[in-house]
Order: structure tokens, then C-alpha cells, then sequence
């Protein structure tokens, strides 16, 4: 087992990884921007080194500065979080040269998740189901109603050179497509000179359904469910919770075991997510995250298991402790995202914290950075803290996040807390009714 | 609770006056416990090049979500928001708690007036009552409890309404 | 279901309940003495009444204050807690002829279980294993000799009219009874003016072993197993976990068939503990509490139940909804019980919260009333918090134990804290090998 | 509970005032804890070139629990102790990093005095240096990396040993 570990994050994805080597009885490292240098995972490390000035890119971002602060202090092994260097093949090739081990994939499969052609390519060679397409350019009418027709309608027909929504028709029906293909032909033609089209599956009310995989590197891998994070605002996740209250226990077993599979196939160590749209019961490939999660408590949770602890564990070569017969979800998991924003705009809201306690009591996990007399910096991402609570069932897991919400104080920065009161309140987030465009919606009507 | 204090003085101040600045510190302190201020900021020129610049904050306790909660809702209704309406009439009625001449609640229970509907009240601000004298009735566990005066004295205010529950020490009224 | 409850306590279990009724969205009411006006319970209940003035006696067990103070929030059931009237059957008695309902069993099962000598002829008639005694007197020599190998040595003889250890003699073997039974009567006869002597087991190294058991008042119930409550100081539990290090899965089910059923059988409502010394695989009942116990979020952490809630559930009439073949136990539990105590003489620490930071991260649970700025009061017991840490297994638990309590922070008063650093670095608590003299015997050549 | 204090004493204030001073900050210290304070910061003019800057600062910020944690045992040796020796130093190091004069690591890595083992060092206490003359080097990830003066002066003080790790904006040297 490794003697030390450098954690090259910052916040409390870091705390979480200092959690788990304390645990297990690993030296943890921490290293931190000079705006960081009072931050709680510099005070919670055992040792901690100053890698630049505050811009993400001169310090959490320097590959050169954070290798050396391996260096200098002799940690075997490096865990990235999630977001700055954690899906970076080009740093993971870089520790390879310089034997120093990666907690998570090799850098092959990080680049090879990363371009979304290959991506997708790799996942279809794999079996998981992606999102049907005419597979490049569709010449006549006849071809593209043949396509249409083998996947179903609706259909999206786009110009082959497009982007922007130009040269992008909608077929609802059989009927559409006549006038869907030559008109997106003429603006293809108009816009970008070029009439080539190819023609997808278009989806209208899908929900982001995503899969936790786990794979040790020696063609053996386990699904832990899928994760339901459909409430979105532009792109990022707010809300997150397992199981999806859209997924039976049979289709859960269904698409895990593709996507166990698939990952065993190709090798994968660590810890990865493969995520979906999903409509009417199907699921539709969007891209695979090579890293641990934001969201991955909610899992943790559900399926009783330590994914930073397993990551360290496979990382190290002493194999993976989970096995698929053993991994059986129960109860229910939401994860509510604490962002220093202010609403109804979300605009960041840096600042000191005047007061912070946390909530407590049965079934209520907080993972924060925070403490009383922190100053929050404005160079970095606004999360600060998550909030995860579990339940029986989903209705338990409703009433207790709210009422740990009430007990969360966060005082001197405005968060996105009263997001989720209102949320509460809502019948479809009670229902669990929602898709990818609710949030958006709602947001929409309530501001 | 964080308090932060900022003092600057002026030049003239002779060296022998670093008690004076400590107990100066100290009182303004005491003031802002006492208080319960969270901020008290003075300038204070003694004479040319002698100024004294002093800034006392004390912060905030943990206190309710900062934005309203939502209304609530079943299965939920019960959101925690540390400071209740109850509390904030319970801090209101403070004063006449405090006041030298109040008579308190010795007990939790429901406040009555009179002896039963329709009777004449025990006592109207301005009788004049004898100790011992029948001020008010409190029923509690379904035994109506006389109130006496503790002491002679004139009814200046009374406090609670027929019928109103009281909690324990909660003032009555006010006997001058 | 009811509407309101009001909670007679204060402290870190007035916030369990509360919690437990937001979660339910049941209203909840605080009582509170004129020292705990700014007290947590009293901020975080939907109502609060102050019913007397510091003194535990005037206030919190003032039985016409809380039934007046229900009376006057139309409050419909009273949650006990622990301590004060939780274990009171006139108070019970009381508020069944208010028609307050009471969370917790019958008066009748409290004053059952309140008399040792009931309590202990109940549970010999149920089947409750119990200490072996001579059932009286023994009027020989020969009388005794065929009691004590009746029960196995070794034995104690002890003065009936006797107390305070005086006309107490131990027999380790047969050939000590001769002696240990003439020395016993001279001596009951010199100190009591009474020579009867009756015989009971001695039990030399005994652990602590309570089973945790649920009733539905309806003649059906539940064990969850155990907790081992062995280290103690001065019979203040410190240190509690479930599973035993000591019991394995058959024995758990032998002792918690034989508790549940007995718990059955008495017709009993709600929560009930039924507490044993264990030695050499034997059970012997020591008394039954009759309400919630402090330790009880250890089996709440290895059973995923929430007991409150089942207790509420069942007061209201609704039902219980546990059931015997749902109920398995899965991972580790600790509790750390942290008091307001300056060690190494555990003096009350009474003062002013300067700075409160709860431990957060996977498997850690915070109860506690505490909040930065809070006063603790010097009129109640010195409990200021419970740290309950939960892993797959007993190490995992230990480690995270060590990992939540360096996260722990309590500035302004002293705490035990340090207590349980020290303990964990205790080889005979890392293997789980202690009695309940251990503690004792601990603290003796350690301080 | 971390206690800092930051002293900074003009030129001429004789040494036989340290006494009053550490007298003064002590009384501010007691006074800070005594009201819960987290911060007392005084601006003291004495004279002309005689002045007085103290901040004296209580954290109410997560401290180490307050009693010392036993010796750490596996499996859970790394027991979460927020202050670190290695912060301690990080805080000593502030001083010079401070330093107008102070020439900080633009990276994280190994300080060296000199070119290789048994060569003359770069730079040595009392040496002048030119602009864009190497006064030492800093290995990172395998490379040396000169690092060059950003300006001529005297070499008044070197902050590293031959051979240290360096943080980035660590002060390597002051130069005047």
C-alpha cells in the first residue's frame, strides 16, 4: 500500500480523498494555490506544499509544479478529484515517466474517452447502446426514409458541415420527413455550402441517467447502479440522486451488466461513469467520465461501499473489494449541490464565512470545506459543499433533506440553499417527474 | 462568535497610557456582550496628533437560512428555522419581564381574569391590591390556581389577556 | 398520526426527536428551563415553552409544567428521551388520564420493569436468562453446597439482611465454600444481627451486553440484536458498539429470539433495552430500560432502521414497521459518547462554545446540540455530543473513529475527546478484548 | 486555538521597551480570550519613527482538538491535526517572504547552492550580483533551472539550504 499520497485538488473533493487516506493509514499531501494556503485541505493534510499563485492554471493546473511537489516530498501516488488534471491523459502519461502512479485509468483510456468519436466508436464496438445515426451522409430521400424507419420516429436531420443549429430539421412523423430532408439540404447548402445531411434519433424529454462502473484493471468490473441527474441548469448538475426514479430494478440490472461488461472488456481500472440519455426505456450514449464524480456519496449511500477507498485500493494493485452479487442498492440517495451563488441569477457570491454549522443526525452526510472565519476565494468554482442525505425510500430521503436544509447555516455568502426549499415543494420533484429540460423551465417561470 | 477589535492612537499618547488603551478595549468590549451589538466603531480626538481609532465587531451566531424558506409542505412541514415567531414574542415580552414591579407566571398554564365568564374582573389598572389579594387565576392541569399579590400595590399594567396561555415565568402585570 | 408532540427533554436527543418529527412533518414543541432558553432544541422545535426555572426538578421534571404546557400548545403525545421522566410511571400514569399519549410503553410495563425483584421474576417466567441464585436463604452447609454446584463456581454468599459488601464472601471453588459460607454468617451475624445468607453466581469478567428489542403493544416484536456497552466509568457508559466484538450471528439470534419473545409475550409498546452481564457465553439479565437509549443510533447505523420514528409510529397506533426476517445487521457501529468533562478527573466542563465544528465525510453521524456562541449550562448531565461512526467492518469503523474525532472540534470547554484518541491506540480496543472492569482499571494506572 | 502575533517595531525604539511591549500585547492577548474576541489589531504612533503595529488574532477558525492526540497507530495513522508542523514553518517563513528584498521560487521544487556537489556556491552572504546572474537553481521534475537575480544588489541573506524543497513563493534569498 502506498505510504503517501499527493491530492492535486482543492475543496471538498480533497477532504473527501483525506478522509479515505486517513483511514486507511496513508500521509496525505496537500497541495494548494497561495489564495488557498488557509483553505481546510491544507489544514487537514499532514503536509501541504504551495504549487503557484491563485489562477487555477499557474497552480492546480501546473503539471510541472505539482510533479515536483511529489518530489520533494516523496508521495508514491497521486489522486486528481474530479475537474482540473483528473481526466488530463497528457498528465497521466507525464506521472508514468515519472513513476509516480495515478489513482485512476491509464492515460490510453482517458484519451480514449475524451474524443467523443472514438468515444463513441469504442462504446458501439462494446454494445452500449448509443444514439442512433445514419452513420455519415444520407445521398436521397429513400436512404433517409430507410434510416428513419430503422430507428424510429422522431428524427433529427443535420448538415453534415452544420453546427449552431443551422442546417437542423425535425421529423415528428413519416409525414415530416419529405419536407424535414430538403429543407435541411437547401440551408445546408445556403449556410455552408455543402447539402450533404445525416439523420439521428431525436429525443424530447430524455432524463441524464448515469451508470457508476468500477473496474480493476484486469478485465474484472462491477456496476453500482445508476445515478438520476436530470436537473440541470446550463449543463451543470444541481440535484442528483440514486436510484433514478425512473429505472425498475430490472433495467438497472440490465444496463449495468452492459456497462460492467463493456468496461471489463477494455481493461478499465478505477473508477468511471458511463452517461446516458434516456427516454420511453431506452438508453442513448452521451460520453464516459474517467474520474470520481461530484455525485458519487449518492452511490456511496445506496450501495454501502467507499469508492475513494477502492480507487486507492486498485491504484495500488491490491485488487478491488467489491464484487457484483455483493453490491445491492437499498433505500434511497439525494445529493443537494451548495454553490456560493446568489439567486435568482446564480452569480457567484465569494466571500467569508460568518457562520457555518452543518447539519446533523440520522442519515445526513456533509461534505464541505468550509469552517467559520473562511474566506471563500473567487478564483475557483462556486461548490461548496454537498449535501447527502438517505432514506428508506425516496419520499424519507425527501423529508429529511428537507430537513437538513433547515438546519444548514451558511452565513456571510448567498448560496443556492433556498433553490432546493423551493424544489421541495414542487409535485414533479416530489413525483420524481422530470427530465433534462425541467429545471431550465422552471427556472424560467419562477424568476 | 468571532469579535475583532481595531484600535489606532495617535502619536501624543505616552506609553504609561497602555492601560488605559486595555481597559478602553475592555469596556467597549463588555459594551458589545452587553448589548448584544455586533459592531461599535469610535473616533475620538484629544488634541492634535492624539486620535484614537477603535473598531469593535462581534459576529453573528448561527441563525435562520438567510433567505426565506418556501412554505412548507407535507410530508415536510416542519423546516427547522431556528428562530421561531414564538421566540420573537417571547424576546418581546423581555421588558416587562424585566420590570422591577412585574409579577411572573409561577407556572405553565391558561390565564384567566376572572373567577368564571361573565364574573367581574379580579383586578383593573388602577385598583389598588393588598397582599395576598386574588390577582388573576391560572388553570393548569385542569386546577384553576389563584394568583395572589406577593405585596401591596397599585395595578399599573396587566400583561395578558383572558384566556391566554402563559409559560413559566412569563409576566403577569405590573404592580407599582 | 399525530399533529404536534412535544419533547420533555433538552439536549442532543430533544433534537433527535424534533428531527424525527420534521421528517414525519409532524409539529414539534420544546420545553425548556429559563436556562435553556437559547438552548438548540428550543431553535430548531416549531414551538417552545419555558416551564420552570434552572433546577431539573422544577422544570424538566415537572409533570403539571409539561402536561400544562401540552394543554396549551394542544400538543397530542409526549417523546420522553432519555433520563428524566422517561422511565417515571406516575408521569406516565398521569398523562394517560389527561389522554396524552405517551411515546413508550404502558405504566404498567415501566413500574414492572422499574422493581428489580418484578423485573427480574418477569424475566425468569419468560425465559430470560438471569442470574442463578439460591432463591432465598440457605440454611446449611449441605443446602449450599448443592445450590452452589447446581449454578458452577464460582459463587458469592451473601447476607440476606446485607449491603455495602459487608457478610459477602466469595467461593472460587468447592473447597472455598466451607469457609466463604461459616465466614458469611459470623459476619452477617456481627453486622446485621442476622446470620441468613442466600447464594448467588459470581461472574468474573463480564461484558455488557444489552439487546435492543421493539414491541407493537400488540403482541408482536422484534430484537436488533445487541450493543456492547462494557466500558464504563463509575456505571457511565463511554463507549458503546454493535456488533459485539464478543457475540457471533447464532448467539445473537438465541438471546434476541429469547428477548423478542419475552417482549412479545408481555404485550410491550415501543422501544425497550434489555440488559445483560455475558460471560463465557452465558447471558445473565440484569434490568429491561423501558424507554429510547442514548447509544441507540449504533443499531440504527447496523439495522438502517430509524427507531424514533418505529417509536412514533407505534404510539399513534399506525404499526411497527419492522419485521424479524428484515432485520439483518450489516457492518460496524461505534458511539463516543464526548461530555463537557475536563479529564483526567472527569470534573463537569460547564462554559461558553468558542468554536463548534462537527466532523462531516462518509459513515460519520454528529448528534449534538451543540453551536458556536451556545453556553453550556452547568444544571444538567455534561453530555454535550454523540459520535457515531459506521464502516463495513470493526476496523473500518476504528479508523474512521480516529479520522472523525481529529475532525472534532469544541473550543471554549474541556471535553473527553481526548479520551477516546488514547483508547484507540489501546491494543485490547482495537481487538475488542474488554469487561467491564477495563475501563476502570484503565483510567486507574493511566492517570 | 491558534494565537498569532505579528510585532512590527520602528528603527529606533530602544531595546528596554520590548518589556512594555510584550507587557501590552500580553494584555491584549487575556483581554481577547476574556471577551471572546478573534482579532485586536492597534496602530500605536509613539513619535517620529517610533511606532507600534500589533494584531493580535484567536482563531475561531477549525483548530486542533485542544488536548494532544496520542501517538497515531496503524491502520489509522493520519489523524487530522489542521495545524501542521509543516504549516508552523510555512507561518515562521512569512517574515522574509514578506521581505521588500526577498526573492521568492517562481516553482515548486529542490533549492541548490551551486552547480554540482564540491563546486563553488552561486551566490554567497555580502556577494554583489549583477542583474540576471544565477544565484541558484531549483530542480524540478529532473531539470535544473537557474534562477537568475531580477536585479543587481547585495546578497543580504540566504533563506535555503543547499538541497531543501521549495515551495512556490518560498523567499530563496534577500537581496538589497
Amino acid at each position: 500500500m502506498f505510504k503517501k499520497i499527493l491530492i492535486a485538488n482543492r475543496g471538498e473533493i480533497a477532504l473527501r480523498v483525506i478522509r479515505a487516506c486517513q483511514e486507511m493509514g496513508i500521509a496525505s499531501v496537500a497541495v494548494h494555490s497561495t489564495a488557498d494556503a488557509d483553505a481546510m485541505h491544507v489544514r487537514m493534510a499532514d503536509e501541504s506544499v504551495c504549487i503557484g499563485p491563485p489562477s487555477g492554471t499557474l497552480s492546480y493546473l501546473s503539471v510541472p509544479n505539482i510533479i515536483s511537489a511529489c518530489e520533494i516530498t516523496g508521495a508514491e501516488a497521486i489522486h486528481p478529484g474530479y475537474g482540473f488534471l483528473s481526466e488530463n491523459a497528457a498528465f497521466v502519461q507525464a506521472l508514468e515517466d515519472h513513476e509516480i502512479t495515478f489513482i485512476g485509468p491509464s492515460s490510453a483510456h482517458i484519451r480514449m474517452m475524451g474524443d467523443k468519436i472514438t468515444a463513441k466508436e469504442t462504446m458501439i464496438n462494446l454494445g452500449v447502446p448509443c444514439v442512433p445515426g445514419s452513420d455519415g451522409g444520407v445521398p436521397d430521400l429513400a436512404a433517409a426514409r430507410k434510416v428513419a424507419e430503422s430507428m424510429g420516429y422522431p428524427v433529427i436531420v443535420k448538415a453534415t458541415a452544420g453546427g449552431g443549429g443551422r442546417g437542423m430539421k425535425l421529423a415528428k412523423t413519416a409525414k415530416d420527413l419529405d419536407t424535414a430532408f430538403s429543407s435541411a439540404r437547401s440551408e445546408a447548402k445556403a449556410a455552408f455550402g455543402n447539402d450533404e445531411v445525416y439523420i439521428e434519433k431525436y429525443l424530447q424529454k430524455p432524463r441524464h441517467i448515469e451508470v457508476q462502473v468500477f473496474g480493476d484493471g484486469k478485465g474484472r468490473a462491477v456496476h453500482l447502479g445508476e445515478r438520476d441527474c436530470s436537473l440541470q441548469r446550463r449543463h451543470q448538475k444541481v440535484f442528483e440522486e440514486a436510484p433514478s426514479p425512473a429505472i425498475d430494478a430490472e433495467t438497472r440490472a440490465r444496463i449495468g451488466k452492459t456497462c460492467a461488461d463493456a468496461i471489463a472488456e477494455m481493461g478499465y481500472s478505477g473508477a468511471g461513469t458511463i452517461e446516458f440519455l434516456y427516454e420511453d426505456g431506452e438508453f442513448y450514449f452521451i460520453e464516459m467520465n474517467t474520474r470520481l464524480q461530484v455525485e458519487h456519496p449518492v452511490t456511496e449511500a445506496v450501495y454501502d461501499v467507499d469508492l475513494v477507498r477502492e480507487q486507492i485500493l486498485v491504484a495500488a494493485g491490491e485488487g478491488m473489494t467489491m464484487q457484483q452479487e455483493n453490491l445491492l442498492p437499498r433505500g434511497h440517495a439525494i445529493e443537494c449541490r451548495i454553490n456560493a451563488e446568489k439567486l435568482p441569477d446564480f452569480r457567484p457570491s465569494p466571500g467569508r464565512i460568518a457562520a457555518f454549522h452543518a447539519p446533523g443526525g440520522l442519515g445526513v452526510r456533509m461534505d464541505s470545506a468550509l469552517y467559520q472565519g473562511y474566506s471563500i476565494p473567487p478564483y475557483y468554482d462556486s461548490l461548496i459543499g454537498k449535501l447527502i442525505v438517505f432514506g428508506q425510500d425516496r419520499p424519507t430521503a425527501l423529508a429529511r433533506l428537507r430537513r437538513a436544509l433547515g438546519e444548514l447555516i451558511v452565513d456571510g455568502v448567498d448560496t443556492t440553499t433556498p433553490l432546493f426549499h423551493a424544489l421541495l415543494d414542487e409535485p414533479d420533484i416530489q413525483t420524481g417527474n422530470y427530465t433534462i429540460h425541467w429545471l431550465e423551465k422552471w427556472l424560467e417561470s419562477n424568476t | 462568535m468571532q469579535l475583532a477589535a481595531k484600535i489606532r492612537t495617535g502619536d501624543r499618547m505616552s506609553k504609561n497610557n497602555h492601560q488605559a488603551d486595555v481597559e478602553f478595549i475592555a469596556a467597549l468590549a463588555a459594551l458589545l456582550r452587553e448589548h448584544d451589538l455586533t459592531e461599535v466603531e469610535v473616533r475620538r480626538e484629544y488634541g492634535e496628533d492624539d486620535a484614537l481609532d477603535v473598531r469593535v465587531a462581534r459576529g453573528v451566531m448561527p441563525t435562520a437560512p438567510v433567505m426565506a424558506a418556501p412554505a412548507p409542505l407535507p410530508p415536510a412541514a416542519a423546516s427547522a428555522a431556528p428562530h421561531q415567531p414564538a421566540k420573537a414574542e417571547a424576546a418581546a415580552s423581555d421588558d416587562p419581564a424585566q420590570h422591577p414591579g412585574a409579577i411572573t407566571s409561577p407556572m405553565v398554564g391558561t390565564a384567566y381574569l376572572q373567577a368564571e365568564p361573565g364574573s367581574p374582573a379580579f383586578v383593573q389598572v388602577g385598583d389598588t391590591v393588598t397582599e395576598g389579594q386574588t390577582v388573576l387565576i391560572i388553570e393548569a392541569m385542569k386546577t384553576m390556581n389563584q394568583i395572589p399579590a406577593p405585596r401591596a400595590g397599585k395595578v399599573k399594567r396587566i400583561l395578558v389577556e383572558d384566556g391566554s396561555p402563559v409559560e413559566f415565568g412569563a409576566p403577569l402585570l405590573i404592580l407599582e
